[in-house]
């Protein structure tokens, strides 16, 4: 048991500051509150792959360092803290490249994982999962993949496709089995396809906070080669959800709002404590210590679930039970600074007067997608409750 | 204890529910948005034919002498469908100051134009730090030699100032034999006066209004000077249980919008509304609507009947608030990436919410209100 | 709509205070947060029947009013400021009376109905509702009822039998279709049972505040005649569904602990406003507000459900909603009071130091209780979302 | 980051687990209820000579020098069952504050036999209104002419103080050359102190001690006179935390028989554990349990490790009280009916969590300490 960090830990942690402040200096980037991470920057990102900093949990054979998950999260937490723009290679390295890794052919391991690591040309990925009837139900995919020789031939349509519009490649879940008494479960399979691909159609989804982030994307007879095709036929779904502990043991969860508790933290330091006869500040003070003791023990949640991976475990209750806690503390976050700091909340980014430089507007109306990304708090208690507690399912 | 509405309160909120869904359908509240005047002129000429703008003034002024309840149930029904509207800030804010502080000439020269609809006015009551305090309004009015006053200040997230003819604001008089805060009265592209449009998470348009040197006659005050206070703390619970009024409103459209999309949609092999999770979720949003309700309706009613209500009226802010709030959550949880999407009509109602339980007081502040009231 | 009482209720709740006060005055009772209402006192119930406070909304013919449900929730509401000891015949003048009203025979109504509203011997009523494996799920019950000529034979068991011990007469439920593929929603019935008919055995629970406020009553070949089946056979599931109505519509879901409510307030004016920086204070202050809030509108839920009533429509999903409402504010006072009166919460009555003379340590012990009773707060949610919204069960 | 325990810790937890459970059966610990000592004296003296209650003291007073993490864990299994014992008042608050602030021949007179639990001390906190503040400690002590000092005053909620041999307790010297908050040992049976015992919620023995001019000699000053809050300040952290294990412990009993009943108890013609309102509750306290397990831990390492933590132990006193509320809560509404009777356990945990929460500072008390440790 140790609950600090090694000698070694800190210096890499200081390493990653070092290296951010002076992009940050640079004006390389700037912090930006929504999305879940700092938007895609190809250059940023092939700075991050020189430091190492892409795989950097990967094995030395192809092209990782082989570093624990906890020091991993201390490399990515760095980057929330100010929200670096490592949008690129995001999805590559966290989900892409393990999947592959566990699942994937030879060949696909030698052609991906290099060029992910290094931040190549064409190295974006996109997550083809849900579709309009196959939300928090992904066994309810109903796209189709059917073999015709050495191809599979798409049809179909996903949605709440993040950067689907820019993303080079997909990573696709699709039925192989067209047999409908099968359930889903057992007839779909993954792949990877090409966004360029004729017969792709991407249209954009405008969210909200007014921003295109998500997209649908239909397929229409689109080709891929079955060597695209990654583990095994009809086993996708099983992948999946393998694959899901590590989208969910992130510490992006926790942090996607970082920079408004930084900045409510020292506004509360600064602000009027006689106002409304110092009842107000009691009770602001009140709120913003319960924030900061919610904040730690999602970041010990978060540390606790990579070390969990560390250790060679399936992550998947503690992932799950991490991202419900976590996501509901964006959210609270969220309310207790428009609470606190009252009508200039609404205020965008741009007019002097807006609260955190329109941060705080921005976080407004990016907070209803805080609980529902990559599985609703809902299902996420459901997998707590099956598979960490065992209460039946029926 | 009858919690009935009165029939001809029936057959008011029926026929005005009935016209605004004709009339202001979620496309039209999308296109204000996007517009630049962000209200629809032929529906603004149409409420006050309909009379809804005079509704609770006086017959000498054009007005209807209507019940105040009859109003708030207007505000619900423009809740519903968010109509965008300068009716709050120019025919109830402005309308009202002047009702209250002005003497006879100003009244006649204003309240039948007002409740026309033929002048848009529109009152300024937030600081720059977002805030709202008559005493320290956060725009000073220097007295000249020659007994005209000069201004200088900012004040925020003004309604309609855009459009507004003329703009009531309180500044603080500086003058030794009488000052204190005062009402004035500027014309809304007077000299010095900056309008800067603020973009904003809401659906309707606010300024800043930022004043330099701005020349106010004597004439331009509004009752008398040093009581700017006591006139706004007349007309702001009016003001505040209307915008109650509008957030219950808007509070039922999302949970029918939610509980209609939860028996239509199908997860899991089935609605999503059998879930028990879902059904639970359902069951506080019908709560959250139904205590709303009451604790709206009985500050709306006590108010109109002109009996002491300070507490409830802070009790219905403070909770319509916070309910509307947690509604349009579960809404966004239940919904899922739908709800998400520009093109769905959830967010209007979010935004509405999150803005509205801040308007003229946070649940916090009136919480606070009510401790007042208690005693405490 | 009219939001205020007519002159003429506030004389009638002027009325019952001053009895209430003058019945205080000379000790007839002290007022006590245990328990629904007040403990049952015969005498007292005889009193209230002397001024007609009994059966107050029934129709004259059975020696009631025709009251409002308005007016009744007056009553009560008065009787529950002062926890008066009303429990003599709480339970029939609520449930039983109407439930015989409603669905009783000739005799039923003549017989029991003018001793019930004279609080005359032998009138405590105790509800045979729940069994070990029928609590939320009543169409489970397996007490069975078997006829044999004029006669009913009872065998089985009871539990959470409040005052089942002191009680004169049960009204139970007990299935009379003994062929199991009919479903227990279509095979109960309901009768009126003599507590002291040979073969019924009543064993205490010891409940944990350390009060003898349950049974269980086990039923042993008890013979009943025929004539004390209420309403139709087999039809019995239906009945109590609309009784339940009325059993949840009352105001002393929200008012159990009501005393505590009045005693933090009073605490709250005279607490050092300077502790721990006047932090403190500025809490608690917030606390109160928002339980006042909700208090009011408790009581505003409650007075709406008894003019549904008074309207002559069935409450079922207004009371479900305003029972579970009510229900968690009963928990949140008692929360919120431990919270500002700290250590000596826990101390009970007896002692100096106990924080409002032992009340609030009481309704720690009581209070898990406050969200079951009568129905679990989930099940009458669930009752909100499928009949108040019509969501579909399957 | 390292979150699994180190080996030795394992197996001490182990076996106090093995044999806690053997020992304290959830009938004993009804029995201790109803019994006038209120805790087992077999399984005291066996502690002792576990050596459970020397683990962290020098080896010179018969301690073991272990870390104090190791103690935590113990009481993070005494919590599990509810063990009632004097171990916290006696070898952990009275020894640690005679071994902080004694001087060597006091350490020597009186370390060993605590360690050894031949003497039972308990150190007295509380004021009559339940509140701790070591500078106004609700004890004043008058100095006499001959140099001792009479004692007045009350102390409350004092637990197993009707079985301490002494009774240790902050009153305020008066006194114009060196006065304060000053520590003091007086005798269980001091003539003019009453010991009230309390009827209260939960299942600890505790009493008021009303002080009435009871002598107290200069040499039963514990440390140096002004200096009692100096030497709390040092102890009551490790106490603190401590009752952190014990609650964590008792939360995570709270869990596994609810969890237990769910997969068990039948309604509606299926497992209750099957029902999604189930589940998220089930799903709610497993959260709890896991939160207050990483910040309990953490707290109880840095302190262990004599790392500065003063926030670290207020976020894990705050929350582990309000989680274990909770969680009970939660508990109670799941288990229905049988878990509101006397005979079921649960109730002992909700009381305990109650009282627990409440124990060594309130959760807001704590967030008030956490927001000090922010500056704000």
């Amino acid at each position: 048991m140790r609950f600090v960090f090694t000698d070694e830990q800190n210096k890499f942690r200081q390493e990653i500051r070092d290296f951010l402040k002076s992009e940050l200096d640079a004006g390389t980037f700037s912090v930006d509150v929504s999305g879940l991470v700092g938007g895609p920057d190809q250059e940023f990102s092939r700075k991050m792959a020189e430091k190492g900093w892409i795989g950097i949990t990967w094995p030395k054979k192809y092209g990782g360092q082989g570093r624990t998950y906890v020091e991993k999260m201390i490399l990515i937490e760095e980057c929330l803290r100010v929200k670096a723009p490592i949008g690129y290679h995001f999805s590559a390295d966290r989900q892409v490249g393990p999947a592959l890794m566990a699942f994937g052919s030879d060949w696909q391991k030698d052609f991906f994982l290099p060029k992910i690591i290094k931040a190549e040309d064409g190295m974006q990925f996109c997550l083809l999962f849900s579709e309009p009837n196959a939300g928090s139900d992904l066994a309810a995919v109903t796209t189709k993949a059917v073999k015709e020789g050495d191809y599979y031939i798409i049809n179909g349509q996903k949605v709440w496709t993040s950067a689907g519009h820019v993303a080079d490649f997909g990573w696709m879940l699709a039925r192989t089995n067209t047999d409908s008494s099968v359930r889903g479960h057992l007839a779909c399979s993954e792949f990877m396809i090409d966004m360029k691909s004729p017969g792709i159609t991407v249209r954009p989804i405008i969210n909200i906070a007014g921003a295109h982030s998500f997209n649908e994307v239909f397929f229409d007879d689109v080709k891929i080669h079955k060597k695209y095709l990654v583990g095994e036929e009809n086993g996708g779904f099983k992948q999946i959800m393998a694959q899901m502990d590590y989208e969910r043991a992130g510490i992006e969860r926790l942090m996607q709002n970082y920079p408004l508790f930084e900045q409510l933290k020292n506004h509360v330091k600064e602000m009027d404590k006689d106002k409304d006869g110092g009842y107000f500040y009691a009770w602001v003070r009140d709120q913003v210590a319960q924030l900061e003791i919610e904040y730690n023990i999602g970041r010990l949640l978060c540390y606790n679930t990579a070390w969990v991976v560390d250790q060679g475990q399936k992550p998947s209750s503690q992932a799950a039970l991490t991202k419900a806690y976590c996501t509901q503390y964006e959210q609270r976050l969220n309310d207790v600074a428009t609470k606190i700091m009252g009508p200039v909340s609404q205020i965008k980014q741009g007019a002097p007067w807006a609260a955190f430089d329109g941060d705080l507007a921005a976080c407004n109306l990016w907070g209803p997608s805080y609980t529902l990304q990559g599985g609703s708090v809902e299902v996420l208690k459901n997998i707590i409750a099956l598979r960490g507690l065992g209460l039946p399912r029926k | 204890m009858e919690f009935n509405l009165n029939e001809e309160t029936v057959l008011l909120k029926n026929s005005a529910e009935r016209y605004l869904r004709e009339k202001c359908p979620s496309s039209l509240a999308r296109e204000l948005i996007e517009d630049r005047v962000g209200f629809s002129k032929s529906i603004w000429k149409e409420t006050a034919e309909l009379g809804w703008l005079g509704l609770i003034y006086d017959q000498k002024y054009g007005g209807f002498e209507g019940a105040f309840f009859d109003l708030f149930i207007l505000f619900e029904e423009m809740g519903k469908v968010l109509l965008p509207s300068p009716f709050l800030c120019s025919a109830v804010l402005s309308g009202l100051v002047i009702n209250e502080a002005g003497d006879d000439s100003l009244k006649n020269e204003y309240l039948p134009s007002i409740i026309q609809g033929e002048k848009i006015l529109t009152t300024a009551l937030l600081d720059e730090q977002g805030g709202y305090d008559a005493q320290t309004p956060g725009v000073e009015a220097r007295k000249t030699q020659t007994g005209s006053y000069v201004l200088n200040g900012t004040k925020l997230l003004v309604p309609y100032a855009h459009v507004a003819d003329e703009i009531i604001l309180c500044a603080n008089v500086k003058d030794e034999k009488q000052g204190g805060p005062t009402l004035f009265k500027i014309d809304g592209n007077a000299e010095g006066l900056e309008k800067a449009a603020l973009d904003t998470t809401g659906s309707e348009k606010l300024s800043a209004l930022i004043l330099k040197d701005v020349a106010a006659s004597a004439e331009s005050i509004i009752g008398s000077v040093g009581q700017g206070d006591v006139y706004l703390s007349k007309v702001m619970p009016k003001a505040t249980v209307l915008k109650c009024g509008e957030m219950l409103g808007g509070l039922q459209r999302v949970v029918e919008m939610t509980v209609e999309y939860m028996k239509e949609r199908h997860q899991f092999g089935r609605p999503l509304g059998t879930l028990q999770a879902v059904q639970h979720f359902c069951a506080d949003m019908a709560t959250y609507l139904e205590t709303a309700r009451l604790i709206a309706y009985q500050a709306a009613y006590l108010l109109s009947e002109g009996l002491p209500c300070a507490k409830e009226i802070s009790m219905a802010k403070a909770w319509c608030g916070d309910a509307y709030n947690k509604t349009t959550r579960i809404g966004h949880q239940l919904h899922g990436g739908i709800g998400f999407t520009e093109e769905h009509d959830l967010h209007l109602f979010y935004t509405h919410a999150m803005v509205s339980a801040l308007d003229f007081g946070s649940s916090w502040s009136h919480r606070s209100k009510v401790a007042d009231e208690l005693g405490i």
